[in-house]
């Protein structure tokens, strides 16, 4: 048990049931299959609440193996606070999207299987690389799957979409694959040629040379290729302009996957790599970002209000969402940090659960235009409370996980900067404003021509939809009621990074390590237990 | 019992009563749905009631409080969830409850005949629920829960009936505006964590002692206090975001009863009044708060002449209430401000649900013009709201005068009130006088102007009449906790003014002008001038609409544009919607069509077009012709030649 | 140096000796059974004995700096594993000979002979160590290219393009050799080990006619290599080829001419002439630029690919400037093994494009558009998805070897400090994502709209060009995740085992 | 040997010599239109590059100069035979020597 590797296994189990699946002679079947292998996988990612210690901040349950020393490249995996909900989130979110494609998804039904499992490999191994290499190749795989789950089972401009998804991204990353080129040899001991390593942890060690001044500094630099790549990739205003349409060419699953974790791959980075690596230059040139997150929030808000499509209208909520999230990391205090981080979590569950309730309505009128709609409150009422809780989570409503993260963003960026928190607090209007006029347009007023179509009634959700929501729901209020439960497992990790932004580094514990205090912990506890016991035998 | 086990039943009843209406929300089963939310209602009420009685005696504690979790804690950062009574939150509470069980005991009548009265008090329930949240919550987080909670619950009831799009439109007006007011309440609470690094009342009012009066308008304390006073504009309708309060009475009127007139709109005078020791640090603040308030009071007033939607009258002079109150927070006079909301909750509570009973027994009509004379047909509505009516236009014993009184009296004589503020607040109390004394003679008195045929005016079950009668005698009698000294003293037995007596020491308070300290006489001079201005109007309005109907139409017949554009609301709603919210929507159309589509995403197709140029060069280039390959070997070899030998 | 001709010396130079001797073999066979052509498997089969024998005497004899016939040949790490490229590339170009049907005609034995002679001469240009021998070299090479280009069934384009070539390629090494005449004349040697020492000096003192002799030199093999702007001949003439030649050329050709690049830059000299140092920098950029651009705009595969190869030869150029212009100690061999894995993975996957360029060409002179592969998935969904995997290699996704190639060569142009070269290079990479992906979105994401009645693609059924394809496939994910061992072993083999 | 005999010819002309041939066989290729005579024009090339070598060996007193040569002449026949060939088979094919008729391949 002390041996085993339970990240590599957490990462690698969707490959090894995607190869199953490739493997399975016809379609037939591979739904059941998928469930179960997401639900086992799942169950597996469990396992982390009992080896992984909140208690500090060194990254746990670390795994080191050479992969190709030539190039200075390792296997290098590991959790901490700060990837250990983002692991939990994917992991999680892989079942309630096979759940949730069950009839989405109607032609090569293995192959979709295939690609989704293997997605969620290449997300889950850019939350633990450790390694930049190892995470830039994680990075990049992750688009393959996801171009073609776009590209196959998308809508009409689906190639349009999908192409414009991969060059965008791929662009931003180059640039980033370079700079870390750069690190490895910055890092390298000036003897002999070849590169030193890529490990992170050594390179939180050196210290660039940075000049406040100098926008020519190689930290500041550096900063930059790093921070296209993942502004692309969250995506942050002004470069988000491939999402909608990615979103609303792929199918359902796809949406929420993209929106779930995919877009969490870019604000990850810059909480792992750019915050800590780059520490003078992310204060220097701070300020930028957080321009942008305020402005992403409102524009993204405000272009969100006068879509005609629901899908794109929630495509534009996320860039307003991501937009809080670059706005909390870049407030560079414990508060927004946190908030960032809750709210990677909250707009995973929430804007994820929206894409799915849209493709539930569109599995059912194959439409998405909100004119065509009206009065569906009357028609399917659960279809409408779960659609508003959700909506009441998207908008920060108190009580829902939505208003944790926002209130902690705002607060941080307010003392970070006043005006950015002004600016971006009307965003808390105006998210209020495109959701609820939405609602009002679809479930309120006279039926639309949808809606009051005779000849194909519509029908409530039906079990398995409802099965498919309940989880998300209960999260929802859950990390809106004790927010604590969750902030507790990330809150070592961010305060160290906050506290030592200028000299960030880590320890490191491995899965003997958990697996001796897990041991302890439980020899105490029997410990405890008798002398309980006995003392009662002492009174009685 | 254990303060823990207070908190947890008086919060959770409704909770309870909220989970078993929602669960069961299509049932058509109002009694029991009636039963189990006024029960739920009820029981929160006992409830208060004990944890306040907890406050009275010798050495009695000044609060009891109960810390259930920490909800969440980082840096210096650490919110609890927990809940505090003291003098102030019990006052609240004790209103909050008693009033809410009242109304949800007529609601039971008045939803009889709706088809989802579950759900109706599923969410009566909810926004009790988060009603106390906002109370008790002993730091401003909490607090703004239930604020949103309560905006939340105000929603849904506005818009229950959503198959009305108007219905629907309205609850999003005012779950919107009040947003913006939410916004500012935010970033007053991010001010004010920046300041003290503590959102606990208690806390913030203790580090208080290290703070001077600011002078200017940018100090971080008076910026804290403008941005609270925005939430509580959204909040409790003030101008400039009122508008959403008279298109609120889309909903039930119950529901305009509690959360429209009692309750929820009064929260913003609330959190003014819990944090009165930092808004008395912010004259320039207050002195916002105050001009607000009087501006509101007046300019609701006016509209309200010309209303013909009972409840939309009732609307406006909430609005109107309201904006004493913000007067009174500003002059210094808090305690005041609470005592005027407390009789307000039961006055005006009181007429909405007479309104309410008179839109029942009329068969859903509103509109006044179509009402008069019911007096005979609805005996015990009719002389519930005359009671209502002369203790809003403050005839004294009745509650409204001694609250409303205290108020002007402050305005006058307080050291940061002033004789404008009076005067305002006076004419304030004409006008008042004025549409409520219209509204009585349109509705109750006078010949009846439906056709007797079709509606036949019946009076309300006892489910609707009993809170009927309690809110009467409330109304009638609430006003004694608070006698002013000067008709204390002459009265037997010397009543001091007990609220005051009550309320020192938990909030602030500014000190009479020195010349005003021992000015008695003038107080009774200012008392009189009211009452006889109150009196006069009152009596003119009665002679309009009693004895010769037909003046009215001849007066406003003299200055018709002017009589149009009060009756069309001054036109705030046109003005608002032409001004922000369609050039926002141009606006939000141009951002997508131009900044999207034809800056970014034009800027990447650029260089794709860049490159596709390049490509097709270099294939005219290629013309196939062998020589021609010859010559740009040839000419490479030349140019880097002429290059390298340079 | 030693000047007795020593047993080393026929060592070195047995793979081509076999190579040689097998290579007679069919021909031979051909003569005495009265010109009878035997059949084409057999030859295959002979053609594949010559090549696997060679590969094996050159693992085993190659390798660790061993000079032969007076340091006109060298052989090191360097020129043991070109001459493994070329050899494997050789190997599975004569399967697709012998499936092709361009090139299965009666002559096809001495196409197998031509073939092997073009190796043999490669096999000169690699192990080379002085600038005539490999002049001898490249000659011997491109005259069988060209017959073997003018040999196909094809009549039209594969003359023309035969024509094309040879016209160019002569005028091309006539320049070539004007260029060593000069380097002869001015350093007195044409041996690489001494001219390296002379570069410095000879450069220091600005000797135009030196200056000339090298420029022309390095034109020379541009020209090999299709280096911008001496790269015009290369899309007509491997469209006009046959497929399987293409690929051989575009593989082999390629990388017996890089090294023989590499061996002309071992020095540290050229440092001294900055302008040559720009001037092939821009070559490098440009020609980047030109192939990939070039290449969204074709509609016709083989162009598609040959602009591609132009491209990559672009890519390739920066390990060659690195090489000859870097600062660092030892940054040659570090250049060589960077190069040489890229050459591998380039090879690799050319090999593979091709094969199923092949594949899908069923008749005589069919010029395979693009658009073509519509739909494939549905009908041959493993091909497809080999072809799928080699594009992505190509567009450099990781964890292919197509990446890891790149990370080689951009992290070499990164140390010595080429910072905008990279920054070029990754950025044409991203244009290269957009045609490299149309195949793609043809194969999986359009043909389903066509209708689902729509006649499946149908592919040739030939065996070993299939086994091409997904050998390839294969190679570039396993040779990519665990490229460790290759690395490890180039750089042993170019360092001396130290 | 003295180089007082050498003064009137000198390497420079040779190398003028050689460079004013090869230019005239590039000329050559670029411009003729007839295939055989292209291939004449490289030959001339290939023959001036002789010229240099020659004259290279001979005035560095270094004889390897002399051995390349014969390299090329082998080299320069092997291509002309190669070259005709392939113009036979174009004659046969196209029945034309002119290049520009070969233009199929472009773009």
């Amino acid at each position: 048990m002390a041996q085993m590797p339970l990240l590599s296994l957490i990462v690698f189990m969707p490959l090894i049931f995607a190869a199953l699946m490739a493997l399975m002679p016809g379609d037939r079947g591979v739904r059941p299959m998928a469930l179960v292998a997401s639900l086992l996988q799942f169950g597996v990612s469990l396992l982390l609440f009992k080896y992984y210690d909140a208690a500090t901040p060194a990254l746990q349950l670390v795994e080191q193996h050479s992969w190709i020393p030539e190039f200075g490249i390792s296997y290098f995996i590991g959790v901490d606070g700060i990837s250990f909900w983002l692991i939990l989130l994917t992991t999680f979110l892989l079942p309630v999207v096979v759940l949730g494609s069950w009839n989405a998804i109607d032609k090569k039904v293995k192959a979709f299987h295939v690609a989704l499992f293997a997605l969620q490999t290449a997300m889950l191994g850019s939350f633990v690389a450790m390694d930049l290499v190892l995470f830039y190749v994680f990075f990049e795989l992750s688009l393959v799957p996801m171009y073609f789950i776009v590209g196959i089972w998308g809508g009409a401009r689906r190639v349009y979409a999908t192409m414009k998804f991969f060059i965008y991204t791929m662009a931003g990353s180059v640039l980033m694959l370079l700079a870390i080129i750069y690190l490895m040899f910055a890092a390298r001991d000036t003897e002999g040629l070849g590169y030193f390593t890529a490990n992170v942890l050594e390179l939180y060690k050196l210290k660039l040379p940075f000049t406040a001044d100098g926008l020519m500094s190689p930290q500041a630099l550096l900063f930059f290729a790093f921070s296209a790549a993942f502004a692309i990739k969250v995506p942050m205003f002004p470069v988000h302009t491939w999402l909608p349409d990615a979103h609303v060419e792929a199918p359902t699953p796809g949406s929420v996957v993209l929106a779930g974790v995919m877009l969490k791959m870019g604000t990850y980075g810059f909480v792992r790599f750019v915050i800590p690596m780059f520490p003078e230059a992310a204060e220097h040139f701070g300020w930028i970002f957080l321009f942008l997150g305020a402005v992403g929030i409102v524009y993204g808000a405000l272009v969100a209000m006068v879509q005609p499509d629901i899908k794109k209208l929630v495509a534009y909520s996320s860039v307003s969402h991501m937009g809080y999230v670059m706005l909390g990391i870049f407030a560079m205090n414990t508060y927004g940090m946190t908030g960032a981080l809750y709210q990677m979590l909250n707009h995973g569950i929430s804007t994820g659960a929206l894409f799915l309730l849209v493709g539930m309505i569109y599995e059912r009128t194959h439409s998405r235009e909100i004119e065509k709609y009206g009065g569906l409150a009357k028609v399917l009422p659960i279809y409408t409370i779960i659609f508003f809780i959700v909506t009441l989570s998207s908008i920060a409503v108190p009580m829902t996980n939505g208003f944790v993260g926002e209130f902690l963003i705002l607060l941080g960026s307010f003392q970070a900067s006043q005006l950015m928190g002004a600016i971006a607090v009307t965003g808390v209007i105006f998210g209020a404003v495109y959701m609820l006029w939405m609602f009002k347009r679809v479930f309120f007023g006279e039926k639309g021509e949808l809606v009051s179509d005779e000849k194909h009634p519509l029908h409530d959700l039906s079990a398995r939809e409802i099965l498919v929501m309940a989880p998300l729901i209960v999260l929802v209020f859950w990390m809106g009621l004790v927010p604590n439960h969750f902030l507790s497992y990330s809150k070592s990790s961010i305060d160290h990074l906050m506290q030592n932004k200028d000299a960030y580094q880590l320890g490191v514990l491995t899965m003997e390590d958990a697996t001796k205090r897990v041991a302890a912990t439980i020899e105490m506890e029997t410990v405890t237990a008798k002398a309980t016991t006995t003392e009662a035998g002492v009174a009685r | 019992m254990k303060p823990e086990l207070i908190f947890s039943v008086l919060l959770l009843a409704p909770l309870v009563g909220f989970l078993f209406n929602g669960l069961r929300w299509q049932s058509k089963n109002y009694m029991l749905a009636g039963a189990v939310a006024t029960g739920a209602a009820a029981v929160s009420f006992a409830m208060s009631v004990v944890a306040v009685s907890r406050l009275f005696g010798e050495g009695a504690p000044t609060s009891i409080e109960a810390n259930f979790y920490n909800w969440a804690a980082m840096d210096l950062l650490s919110i609890d969830v927990s809940f505090v009574i003291d003098r102030i939150s019990a006052l609240m509470v004790l209103v909050v409850t008693g009033v809410g069980t009242l109304i949800h005991l007529f609601s039971v009548g008045y939803m009889s005949h709706d088809e989802r009265p579950s759900k109706y008090f599923a969410y009566l329930n909810l926004f009790l629920f988060n009603m106390l949240l906002l109370i008790l919550g002993d730091n401003l987080l909490m607090m703004f829960v239930g604020w949103e909670g309560v905006g939340l619950c105000s929603y849904l009831l506005i818009g229950f009936w959503f198959s009305d799009k108007e219905k629907a439109a309205a609850g999003m007006k005012a779950f919107v505006t009040n947003r913006i007011g939410d916004a500012g309440f935010l970033l007053g609470i991010f001010v004010i964590f920046g300041l003290f690094g503590s959102l606990n009342f208690a806390e913030i009012i203790s580090k208080l002692g290290a703070f001077s009066v600011e002078t200017g308008w940018t100090g971080p304390i008076t910026l804290a206090c403008l941005f609270l006073f925005i939430g509580a504009t959204g909040k409790s309708a003030q101008v400039p975001l009122y508008v959403w309060l008279p298109d609120a009475m889309a909903g039930p009127t119950p529901v305009s009863a509690l959360i429209h007139a009692a309750t929820m709109v009064t929260a913003g005078v609330y959190m003014i009044v819990r944090l009165s020791p930092l808004f008395m640090l912010a004259p320039n603040a207050m002195a916002v708060v105050a001009t607000i308030g009087a501006v509101t009071a007046l300019m609701a007033a006016v509209i309200g002449l010309a209303q013909h939607d009972i409840k939309k009258v009732l609307a406006y002079s909430t609005v109107s209430q309201l904006g004493y109150m913000f007067l009174a927070c500003g002059v210094g006079a808090f305690g005041a401000a609470m005592f005027h909301l407390v009789t307000h909750a039961f006055f005006k509570a009181l007429m909405f649900l007479g309104s309410g009973s008179v839109i029942h027994g009329m068969h859903e009509e509103q509109d006044i013009r179509k009402m008069g004379g019911l007096k005979k047909y609805m005996p015990i509505t009719h002389a519930t709201f005359f009671i209502g009516w002369i203790a809003i236009i403050g005839i004294p014993p009745f509650a409204g005068f001694f609250s409303k009184d205290e108020i002007l009296w402050f305005a006058f004589a307080s050291e940061r009130g002033s004789h404008w503020y009076w005067l305002a607040g006076l004419i304030g109390a004409a006008t008042t006088a004025f549409y409520m004394t219209r509204l009585m003679a349109l509705t109750f008195w006078g010949k009846s102007r439906f056709d007797a045929h079709k509606v036949h005016p019946h009076e309300a079950g006892p489910s609707m009449l009993i809170p009927l009668v309690v809110l009467a005698v409330l109304s009638a009698i609430g006003g004694f906790m608070g006698i002013p000294h000067v008709i204390g003293e002459i009265l037997p037995g010397h009543p001091g003014n007990w609220l005051e007596h009550w309320l020192k020491g938990s909030i602030a308070a500014v000190p009479m002008t020195e010349a005003m300290k021992h000015a008695t006489t003038m107080e009774w001079i200012l008392m009189g001038i009211s009452v006889s201005i109150a009196g006069l109007s009152a009596v003119t309005a009665f002679s309009f609409y009693v004895l010769d109907p037909s003046r009215p139409a001849k007066f406003v017949s003299l200055f018709p544009r002017l009589h149009r554009f009060v009756e069309n609301k001054l036109m705030v709603d046109e003005f608002y919607g032409a001004q922000i919210i369609q050039p926002l929507v141009n606006a939000s159309r141009a951002l997508w069509a131009f900044v999207d589509v034809n800056i970014i995403d034009k800027a990447t197709f650029v260089v794709g077009d860049i490159v596709r140029g390049v490509g097709s060069t270099a294939r005219t280039l290629q013309t196939g012709n062998l020589q021609q390959y010859a010559l740009y070997i040839a000419l490479g070899a030349v140019a880097v030649l002429f290059y390298v030998l340079k | 140096m030693n000047h007795a001709l020593g047993i080393s010396s026929y060592l070195i130079v047995a793979p081509m000796l076999a190579l040689l001797a097998a290579s007679l073999v069919p021909v031979m066979l051909k003569v005495f059974s009265g010109n009878r052509e035997p059949h084409p498997f057999v030859t295959t089969t002979y053609g594949f004995i010559a090549v696997a024998t060679a590969l094996g005497l050159a693992i085993t004899f190659l390798g660790g700096s061993k000079f032969g016939f007076h340091n006109a040949l060298v052989s090191d790490g360097l020129s043991l594993w070109a001459s493994v490229i070329v050899l494997v590339s050789g190997g599975f170009s004569i399967f697709m000979m012998h499936d092709h049907v361009e090139t299965q005609t009666k002559l096809f034995s001495e196409k197998v002979f031509l073939l092997l002679g073009s190796l043999i001469g490669m096999l000169i240009v690699v192990l080379s160590n002085d600038l005539i021998v490999t002049f001898l070299g490249i000659e011997t090479m491109s005259l069988c290219l060209y017959v073997l280009i003018a040999m196909s069934r094809e009549t039209i384009l594969s003359k023309e393009a035969a024509f094309k070539y040879f016209i160019l390629g002569s005028f091309a090494s006539a320049i070539f050799l004007y260029g060593i005449a000069l380097i002869y004349g001015t350093a007195g040697t044409t041996q690489f080990p001494g001219l390296m020492e002379q570069v410095g000096p000879l450069l220091e003192s600005r000797n135009h006619l030196f200056l000339i002799g090298i420029v022309f030199v390095v034109l020379g093999f541009a020209f090999k290599v299709s280096v911008f702007p001496f790269h015009f001949w290369t899309p007509d003439v491997y469209q006009g080829a046959p497929t399987p030649v293409t690929a051989f050329m575009a593989t082999a050709v390629k990388a017996a001419t890089f090294v023989a690049i590499l061996r002309l830059f071992q020095s540290t000299g050229y440092q001294h002439s900055l302008p040559l140092k720009e001037v092939i920098s821009w070559l490098a950029a440009l020609t980047m630029l030109v192939g990939n651009a070039a290449a969204i705009m074709q509609a016709n595969f083989k162009r598609m690919l040959a602009y591609s190869s132009v491209a990559h030869s672009g890519y390739l150029m920066v390990g060659v400037v690195a090489a000859g212009f870097g600062d660092s100690q030892g940054v040659a061999s570090a250049a060589g093994i960077v190069v040489l894995f890229y050459l591998l993975a380039y090879s690799i996957m050319t090999l593979g494009s091709f094969a199923f360029v092949a594949l899908l060409e069923k008749s005589v002179g069919q010029a395979l558009q693009v658009d073509d592969v519509r739909g494939l998935a549905r009908s041959h969904p493993v091909l497809a998805g080999c072809m799928a995997i080699v594009l992505f290699s190509l567009a450099g996704v990781p964890p292919l070897l197509g990446f890891f190639g790149k990370f080689g060569l951009f992290s070499l142009a990164i140390e010595q400090n080429f910072y905008w070269l990279a920054i070029w290079g990754v950025l044409n990479s991203v244009i290269s994502v957009y045609y490299y992906l149309r195949p793609i979105v043809l194969m999986y994401m359009q043909g389903e709209d066509s209708s689902a009645n729509a006649p499946l693609i149908e592919m040739n059924k030939h065996i070993m060009t299939r086994f091409t394809l997904f050998g390839s496939a294969v190679l570039i994910i396993i040779m990519g995740m665990f490229s460790s061992p290759i690395l490890a072993a180039l750089k042993a083999a170019i360092l001396g085992r130290s | 040997m003295p180089m007082s005999n050498l003064v009137d010819v000198g390497l420079s002309h040779y190398l003028a010599l050689s460079a004013a041939l090869f230019a005239i066989g590039m000329l050559g290729v670029l411009m003729r239109r007839n295939v055989i005579v292209m291939m004449m024009s490289i030959e001339l090339m290939l023959n001036a590059v002789n010229l240099t070598f020659v004259a290279f060996s001979r005035f560095r007193d270094n004889m390897d100069g002399q051995a390349m040569v014969f390299f090329v002449m082998t080299v320069a026949a092997a291509e002309a035979a190669v070259g005709l060939a392939l113009a036979v088979t174009i004659f046969k094919r196209f029945r034309e020597v002119n290049i520009r008729y070969f233009e199929h391949l472009k773009g």
